[in-house]
């Protein structure tokens, strides 16, 4: 595979360039991890009802194996050099076309190894977790099915060497999204969300597609390899449209300003959907991207100035939007939006940010998988309630839920030394060293994040009962509860992987290192500026949710703020006004110009011809002296014909 | 066996096939026409992969014969596949079986799915003739389908083009929707008349050649090596192009195409739409470029255009249409123009692209047009209105209908990815604002077939979709080979693209054109991973 | 003497009976006028003969008269059949046939 | 006195002796033959006689080696009049094959019950007590197979006359007996007197025109011969205006016959009130003959002033096919429909006409234009006798059901009519694997290798809307519905039966294998002079 000496990679300037051994020992397992949970999809969707019985198990079970297996693998990375921790392997040439080839490459190395680890590990537990939640579904084997798709299709994602394999995954995960947000199809509400993630997701297939191709036009290859191994050859303006394109792609799977309307419809989806796909994986793919393309984006300040202004807008209206949402899977919803913005930003931040941005991710991972999967449970007890207001007092009934719930949400507001504390930190520090507006939006954000939170907690499990008659909350069996407890503690240790620049030092080699830049007031110095701010969003939202009564009707008259964020920034108003509207004319008018002028032109000549001859034929007209006067000038018209042309 | 005649059996088998059906007594509902028929289609698909299984993949004709015909035309009987050939060829071998399967009743008096719904409804009208017709016909389109991919003389070429519009025509004349026989008649027109546009581009070729060193030929081999000069060749170039932009079906020329689907039963809506449509496209690469390379490159902005109004074009008019099987039809214009953009940028990856996507093409609109065959037929009703929540009573069909619809919309995984992704790919290096607007089919894609999906298949389940039957054996029997080669070619084409390249090697060298080199000209030794 | 004159005249007479067929309704009439044509090449020809210095131009005319002699007999039991069922020998009667 | 008799080659001009011949005798048969008699020997005589000078004219044909590559240029016969070329002798065997045929047509008695499709007595008036009287009796007019045979002989005369009289001759002999013969229609006999009027009028009316040509013709050039004008043509000696008014009143002549607009208006009407069997004939042997002498005239004749004529050529043709075209697609009769098909096929056998080129432009093996008109009037004739022939046998009531909507749902009443007509439609179409493809891509090759590409690209246009009629018809019988009790089809006997094999079976022969006949035409195509 690689006959290029690291040490020649090494030359290059520029970002870590991939050249990844041939996978052997334990490595060659790697493609197991995917197989598995594909081969568990296809039996459960294929197999019919006669896997009914068993295959929420066996749903369960790949994954787990996956889990085991990224475990070992995990392991066996751990114990290899530290320059030496790229494992490529084989699977077959997918298509060859003229000196254009994509080869089914699975690459794993440090980056992929973390996203095995979250999307198995976390994977598993919402696997289990929808043993519990989704027990009464008559379709729960297929919800199963579609599940183990979305693993397989992530893990795809992660582990592809090329960006077509990516592109593969991509869909996948994007076809597995449709399939989740639309489970319940009989709700016309789940269907249209389904089918209106995916068509956004398109959108910003779009910048994969002609990414990849002007990837391809410009290294002859769409391999990591050789992209890594030339960026620095390529023309700026080359690399910066790149860094667009790919922003762009990234945008619609992570609903990134302005592709990021889908995310809230898509909480349609069982609960566990948005847990595992819209909070913890599929969401953060667009981060990967970005992060996997780091040999790109380091190379081009003006597309990582794009990423982190998307990053910057989408981290603010995500918490604006949570701020203002009765449905709690919406607020946490947009809480996901905003958190994922955080990394983008970070990733924007290039080789300063790229680790952290992964770092956030994980942590992300396990307290949003946490607090979904807790709000999955505080419906499971409240009949599918989604609307806070019809919460209160919960975490009495749901104690289990509750002090898990609330893990995550200091984990989130970033309170010492719970996960979100280490990496929001870090994100925002590094921020202001890159630029002080950054940096603020990234504090300013943060202090939103602290108030909606707060928001949801006190509405959700502390402020007085607000319970509809019929309610009788009550904690969720223990298959639901153990995911819980998993995930909250992840979420309460997860951010130990800083310690000691761990994480970081891990994924160096994949993404770079960069010299730190201190900033005047120092990281400690920052740390308290940022909590309290989160103190401040606290305390406003303990002013308005927590000493006075929450109704149980949203009330109307509000600020034309709320209003907005209620709205969700008008986002979606604007694409009914300025796309689907118009499109929608415009396809009307162009459906009566293909029926009357396209068509009309055919069938019209057809029809002149027909007029003409119904015309013409009125000269036959019988007589035939009328037949003598044509044969007569038709003699007249031969004579001059020859004359004209005979003196002509 | 290397001298066997292996195509001409493949032409010859199914058309004895469709005398043989005709030839049989008609009696209502007897099974037998349609027994033999199904079996004749399937001895000669095994006899057509007997065949590819002696193809060598050196980019040559193979199984070549030559006889001469028409000796003072130049005409021959000669036939011979090179990979493009060779994969349509197969196309058309696999999904006739498929299709005469998933037909089984269509040519029924009534067929029995809807005999209950079809006095009052508007897209299922009674059969005019016997099965035994429709199966016949079915075949000696099987057999002229072979022909028109397997001609190396023009003449022949065109002989079968035209024979082809026969069958089809009384297909859809005799079996259909309400609006058939206007339906047929309008496909029939159109399609004459840009064969008859042809037939002075193929005459000229005559005149052309016969004033040539070697005398009159309509070898495609020693056409090649004419020059034609720069007018002559362009004049020429053009009706052969009309000829193939109105059987592609290309935006403007393409408003056959939906009144046709929208009127056919979904079986001759497979034969026309993934196979003989093709010959439009097939005709592009063989006979367009390989025989007017200089015009070809003069026509491509134009064609470019074209093609990239027609992906916009056919999309948005799919999205915007009611009837299903009309959809369908509009979601294969925007392919077709695909499948042309592929072919005009003239470099390997949108050629060998636009070569996959004619067959991937073929599989996935078969797929749909069936599903959705099976669903009209119960329904009695083509109009996405009159359908919701088949999901929660047919998962089956809904599962099919779904996987096709991703298919159609190039969803990685399915084979029409691989296809449309070299397309845009090849596009991109031609010019980046015609992959630009071309690539917007893809969201639009996903729009028209989700949206179908949406309508159809999910929400309340309509009073009149409760109770309506699950897909059957023989439906799926018919389906599921379809879908398991849409996957199986999705993750795998290599078969195909093994076959494909080496011709489209040749196309290109007859073209004079290179791909162009990487932008960053150095390419590090990873950048082959054999 | 040139033989112009006679070219001429032969011009005339048949303009003369080309106009007649068009202008007459009777049909022995028009049919008189197709005789005045016919003359008038006869006219011709001799003229032609003469000036040529050959008979093949007299000779035709020999022919010509003998078939226009043919044509009268078949011209007449023509028109003879649409007088006596029609009681007109108007051409612009026999019109039933048009379009 | 000292006398040189003309040297007759009777040999070689028997084909027209015979037919001639059995014409006479068909007359005296007329004369002494009992009435109850006479049908059968009329048709014995008369298919004996076509089938005989058919013999003759292979014997003749043999003499000239057509298999052989170098055939023998031909014979210039009876002092020069007659010229018993290849051209000549292939048009002979196709007028004495549809000749043929249509004896088999005239002679069919099954479709009328037991009496043929001609008049009882045309003297009695339609619709009198004297009709009446005499189709109860039976009766019927055998003078139509000498009339036919006479004819015949006129139109094998037509192609091969090598001088201006015999040329017209000729044409009056063929066109005198089809006057007559148009008016005889046992049924509908007001529109039959009607066809036979008009068509006499106008046919007299064009020969005026004719003969003002040879007249002027022969004022240019001192001579009748082809050869001698074609020698003053070459010479350009004396007046042009002679010359160009001597070739624009022969064109018109001919033009007229077959059917060239703007000289066609009489083919709808006399095709639609003729006698089917009589139509059938006449529009397929009469354009043979007529294209014959037109190639002669204007190839050995007039070739040297190809210049002159071509671009009048290009106009006639191209309008004769708009015109032929258009004007069918809103007919509603049958026959009124092949009319102005015949016109539009006119109008492609012009195309063909036109690649008129100097021989040192052909190249060995290329299509010529003689080989290119002769194959298509083959095609043509063929597959218009069989279509008419098919038009007798669809009947209702009233006799032969012609309007086009009586024609609905044919194809469920009867597929192998439907079938074979729609099969017969395709090849006028000029569909693939049929005569009518073969015969449009040899004139459309040849008027191409001319240069006449915007004729070509026209024709292709017209063809593409003359596509249109035919399969309206095919709708029209496949995918219409029957109005009323629907059409009925009568079952011939053997007589047209066979004329609708042998049509049919010929436009697939010739559509799939056309290769001998044009190998052969190739090599024979080549007028002496």
């Amino acid at each position: 595979m690689s006959l290029v000496p690291s040490s020649l990679a090494a030359l290059h300037s520029g970002a870590p360039v991939v050249h990844a051994a041939s996978a052997d020992g334990v490595f060659s397992l790697l493609w197991l991890v995917v197989a598995l949970p594909a081969l568990g999809a296809a039996v459960l969707l294929l197999g019919g009802r006669r896997t009914d019985r068993w295959g929420h198990w066996l749903g369960v079970g790949t994954v787990a194996v996956s889990f085991l297996l990224s475990l070992v693998l995990f392991f066996a990375l751990v114990g290899r050099d530290s320059g030496d921790r790229q494992v490529s392997q084989h699977l077959w040439t997918w298509f060859t076309a003229g000196k254009y080839t994509v080869n089914l490459d699975l690459l794993y190395d440090q980056l992929s190894a973390v996203f095995l680890l979250l999307i198995t590990g976390v994977g598993g537990i919402i696997h289990l977790y929808s043993v519990g939640y989704m027990e009464h579904d008559e379709r729960r084997r297929r919800f199963f099915g579609y599940l183990n798709l979305f693993v397989a299709s992530m893990l795809t994602l992660v582990l592809a060497a090329d960006y077509v394999g990516v592109f593969l995954g991509w869909e996948g995960v994007g076809l597995a999204s449709y399939l989740l947000i639309g489970f319940w199809q009989y709700k016309p509400s789940a269907a249209a969300a389904a089918k209106k993630a995916f068509v956004i997701n398109r959108v910003g297939d779009i910048g994969l597609s002609l990414g990849s191709a002007l990837i391809f036009v410009t290294f002859g290859s769409t391999s990591f390899a050789v992209v890594s191994a030339n960026a620095d050859k390529a023309s700026s303006g080359t690399l910066t449209a790149i860094g667009l394109l790919l922003l762009l792609a990234a945008c619609g799977k992570s609903a990134q300003f302005p592709l990021q309307t889908w995310l809230l419809d898509a909480m349609e989806g069982p609960t566990p959907v948005s847990a595992l796909i819209h909070a913890a994986t599929m969401v953060t793919a667009g981060v990967y991207l970005i992060v996997r393309s780091n040999f790109i984006f380091s190379l081009t300040e003006d597309a990582r100035t794009g990423v982190v202004i998307v990053g910057c807008i989408t981290l603010l209206m995500g918490a604006i939007i949570g701020c203002a949402k009765d449905d709690i899977k919406k607020a946490l919803a947009g809480s996901t939006m905003s958190q994922i913005g955080y990394m983008i930003l970070a990733a924007g931040l290039g080789p300063a940010g790229y680790a952290l941005a992964i770092f956030h991710l994980l942590t992300h991972g396990f307290f949003k998988a946490n607090m979904f999967l807790g709000a999955g449970s505080v419906m499971h007890g409240t009949n599918d309630d989604v609307n806070m207001r019809h919460y209160g007092a919960l975490q009495k009934a749901m104690p289990v839920t509750f002090v898990t719930f609330a893990i995550g949400y200091l984990a989130i507001i970033g309170v010492p030394p719970f996960a979100g504390f280490w990496s929001k930190d870090r994100i925002i520090e590094t921020a202001f060293a890159d630029n002080f507006v950054v940096g603020l939006c990234a504090l300013v954000g943060a202090g939103i994040t602290a108030f909606y939170m707060t928001r949801l907690m006190l509405m959700t499990f502390v402020t007085e009962q607000r319970w509809e008659p019929d309610v009788h909350p009550h904690e969720s069996p223990r298959v639901m509860t153990i995911p819980l407890i998993a995930l909250a503690a992840l979420s309460a240790l997860g951010g130990f992987l800083i310690l000691n620049g761990w994480i970081t030092d891990w994924l160096a080699p994949v993404v770079g290192t960069h010299e730190e830049k201190s900033l005047a007031i120092g990281a400690l110095g920052m740390s308290l500026v940022t909590l309290v701010v989160v103190a401040i969003g606290i305390a406003i939202a303990w002013t308005f949710f927590g000493r006075r009564a929450v109704p149980r009707e949203a009330p109307t008259q509000v600020s034309v703020f709320t209003r907005a964020a209620r709205a969700e920034l008008y986002g979606d108003a604007f694409n009914e006004e300025v796309i689907v509207k118009p499109g929608y004319t415009g396809i009307r008018g162009l459906s009566v110009f293909d029926g009357s002028f396209v068509d009309g032109i055919a069938e019209g000549t057809a029809s002149a011809f027909g007029g003409m001859s119904s015309w013409f034929r009125l000269a036959q007209n019988g007589f035939v002296r009328s037949y003598a006067l044509a044969v007569l000038s038709g003699a007249a018209l031969v004579l001059l014909a020859l004359l004209a042309v005979n003196f002509s | 066996m290397s001298n066997f005649p292996w195509l001409s059996v493949l032409i010859a088998v199914p058309i004895v096939g469709a005398v043989v059906v005709q030839a049989l007594p008609r009696r209502a509902n007897a099974a037998a026409p349609k027994q033999i028929a199904f079996g004749v289609s399937l001895l000669t698909l095994v006899l057509g992969l007997v065949m590819a299984s002696g193809y060598e993949n050196d980019g040559g004709m193979q199984f070549t014969e030559q006889h001469t015909w028409i000796k003072s035309f130049g005409a021959h009987y000669a036939v011979g596949v090179d990979g493009i050939g060779l994969t349509l060829v197969l196309l058309t071998l696999i999904l006739t079986p498929v299709v005469l399967l998933a037909s089984w009743n269509d040519a029924d008096p009534i067929p029995l799915d809807v005999r209950d719904v079809a006095a009052e409804s508007p897209h299922v009208a009674p059969a005019r003739w016997s099965p035994n017709a429709f199966f016949a016909w079915m075949l000696a389109m099987e057999g002229l389908a072979v022909g028109v991919f397997a001609a190396t003389d023009v003449f022949l070429f065109y002989v079968f083009f035209e024979a082809t519009l026969i069958p089809i025509y009384f297909l859809v004349g005799g079996y259909g929707g309400a609006g058939r026989a206007r339906a047929a008649v309008k496909f029939l027109l159109y399609s004459l008349a840009g064969g008859l546009i042809m037939l002075a581009s193929v005459i000229g070729l005559y005149v052309v050649s016969a004033k040539s060193s070697g005398g009159a030929t309509y070898l495609v081999s020693e056409l090649s090596k004419i020059d034609f000069g720069t007018d002559t060749g362009r004049w020429l170039f053009v009706g052969f192009f009309i000829a193939f932009a109105i059987k592609a079906p290309m935006f403007p020329v393409h408003t056959w195409l939906p009144d046709t689907t929208e009127n056919a039963t979904p079986g001759t809506s497979v034969l026309l739409v993934s196979v003989l449509d093709k010959i439009g496209t097939f005709g592009m690469i063989r006979f367009c470029l390989e025989l007017f390379p200089e015009a070809s490159r003069w026509a491509t902005p134009v064609v470019v255009t074209l093609a990239v109004v027609s992906v916009i074009y056919g999309a948005l008019m799919a999205i915007g249409s009611d009837n299903i099987p009309r959809l369908i039809g509009y979601t294969s214009v925007s392919h077709f123009g695909f499948i042309v953009l592929g072919i005009f940028v003239m470099n390997s990856q949108g050629l060998s692209g636009a070569n996959l996507y004619m067959f991937n093409h073929g599989l996935s609109t078969a797929a749909l047009f069936l599903v959705t065959g099976f669903l009209i037929s119960r329904r009695g009703s083509a109009l996405i209105s009159d359908f919701g929540g088949v999901e929660k009573v047919a998962p089956v069909l809904a599962g099919v209908f779904l996987v096709s619809g991703l298919a159609s919309l190039s969803l990685p995984g399915l084979s029409p990815f691989v296809s449309e992704f070299l397309v845009i790919v090849g596009a991109f290096s031609h010019s980046v604002v015609a992959a630009a607007f071309a690539v917007t089919g893809i969201v639009l894609a996903a729009i028209y077939i989700l949206l179908m999906y949406q309508r159809t298949m999910t929400g309340p389940t309509r009073p009149e979709i409760v109770g309506m039957r699950d897909l059957g054996t023989r439906e799926i029997a018919a389906v599921a080979p379809v879908l398991l080669l849409i996957v199986i070619f999705g993750f795998f084409p290599k078969p195909l693209l093994s076959v494909i390249n080496p011709s489209v090697d040749h196309t290109m060298s007859q073209v004079d054109r290179h791909d162009p080199a990487p932008t960053v000209a150095e390419q590090s030794p990873e950048g082959a991973h054999q | 003497m040139s033989a112009t004159p006679f070219i001429v005249l032969s011009a005339i007479l048949f303009t003369i009976g080309c106009l007649g067929v068009l202008t007459r309704r009777n049909a022995i009439v028009v049919f008189m006028s197709v005789e005045l044509m016919l003359n008038a090449s006869n006219l011709a020809l001799v003229t032609f003969s003469r000036a040529n210095g050959n008979l093949e131009g007299q000779i035709a005319a020999f022919f010509v008269m003998v078939v226009a002699a043919a044509e009268v007999v078949v011209g007449l039991a023509i028109i003879m059949t649409i007088f006596r069922t029609r009681r007109s020998a108007s051409v612009d009667d026999a019109s039933l046939l048009k379009y | 006195m000292n006398f040189t008799a003309p040297h007759i080659e009777y040999d070689l001009i028997s084909p027209i002796l015979v037919v001639l011949g059995v014409a006479v005798v068909g007359v005296l048969v007329e004369a002494a033959v009992p009435r109850v008699y006479r049908y059968w020997t009329q048709v014995v005589l008369a298919a004996v006689g076509v089938v005989g000078a058919l013999g003759a004219t292979v014997y003749v044909l043999n003499r000239i080696h057509p298999g052989s590559d170098h055939p023998k240029p031909g014979f210039l016969v009876a002092e020069g009049a007659l010229a018993v070329d290849g051209p000549t002798l292939f048009i002979w065997v196709l007028i004495l094959v549809l000749a043929l045929l249509g004896v088999l047509l005239f002679a069919e008695r099954q479709l009328e019950g037991g009496v043929t499709a001609f008049a009882g007595q045309a003297a009695a008036l339609p619709g009198t007590e004297a009709e009446r009287e005499a189709s109860a009796q039976g009766l019927e007019h055998t003078e139509v197979f000498p009339l036919l045979m006479f004819a015949v002989s006129g139109m094998l005369m037509f192609p091969a006359a090598n001088d201006l009289l015999t040329l017209f001759v000729a044409l009056e002999v063929l066109s005198l007996p089809l006057y007559l013969l148009c008016g005889l229609a046992r049924r509908r006999r007001l529109l039959s007197q009607e066809a036979a009027l008009k068509y006499f009028m106008l046919g007299a009316f064009s020969s005026g025109f004719f003969v003002y040509g040879i007249a002027l013709t022969y004022g240019y050039a001192g001579s009748m011969e082809f050869s001698k004008i074609a020698q003053a043509v070459a010479s350009s000696s004396g007046s042009r205006a002679l010359l160009l008014g001597g070739m624009g009143m022969l064109a018109v002549g001919l033009l007229f016959k077959v059917g060239a607009a703007p000289f066609h208006a009489w083919t709808p009407d006399v095709y639609q009130g003729a006698p089917t069997a009589v139509t059938g004939f006449m529009a397929a042997a009469t354009k043979v003959a007529a294209f014959g002498a037109l190639l002669r005239l204007f190839y050995v004749a007039f070739g040297g002033a190809r210049w002159d004529w071509q671009p009048l050529m290009w106009g006639v043709a191209i309008l004769t096919m708009v015109v032929g075209s258009v004007f069918a697609l809103t007919q509603t009769d049958v026959k009124r429909l092949l009319a102005y098909s015949s016109v539009a096929h006119a109008g492609f056998i012009l195309t063909g006409f036109l690649g008129a080129r100097s021989l040192g432009e052909i190249h060995a093996g290329d299509i010529n234009p003689v080989q290119a008109v002769l194959f298509y009037v083959t095609t043509y004739g063929l597959m218009t006798m069989a279509a008419f022939a098919i038009v007798t046998v669809v009947r209702d009531a009233g006799g032969e059901a012609t309007h086009l909507s009586r024609w609905a749902g044919l194809g469920k009443e009867s597929p192998l009519v439907a079938g074979i007509f729609a099969f017969l439609l395709l090849g006028m179409a000029g569909i693939p694997l049929t005569s009518g493809f073969t015969g449009k891509w040899a004139v459309f090759a040849a008027a191409l290798s001319a240069g006449a590409w915007p004729v070509v690209i026209v024709a292709v246009l017209m063809s593409a809307v003359a596509a249109y009629f035919y399969v309206r018809v095919i709708v029209v019988m496949f995918f219409a519905d029957p109005v009323g009790d629907g059409p009925s089809v009568a079952v011939p006997s053997v007589l047209t039966s066979s004329v609708i094999a042998v049509g049919a079976a010929a436009t697939l022969v010739l559509g799939v294998v056309p290769g001998p006949l044009l190998d052969m035409l190739g090599r024979i195509a080549e007028f002496i002079r």
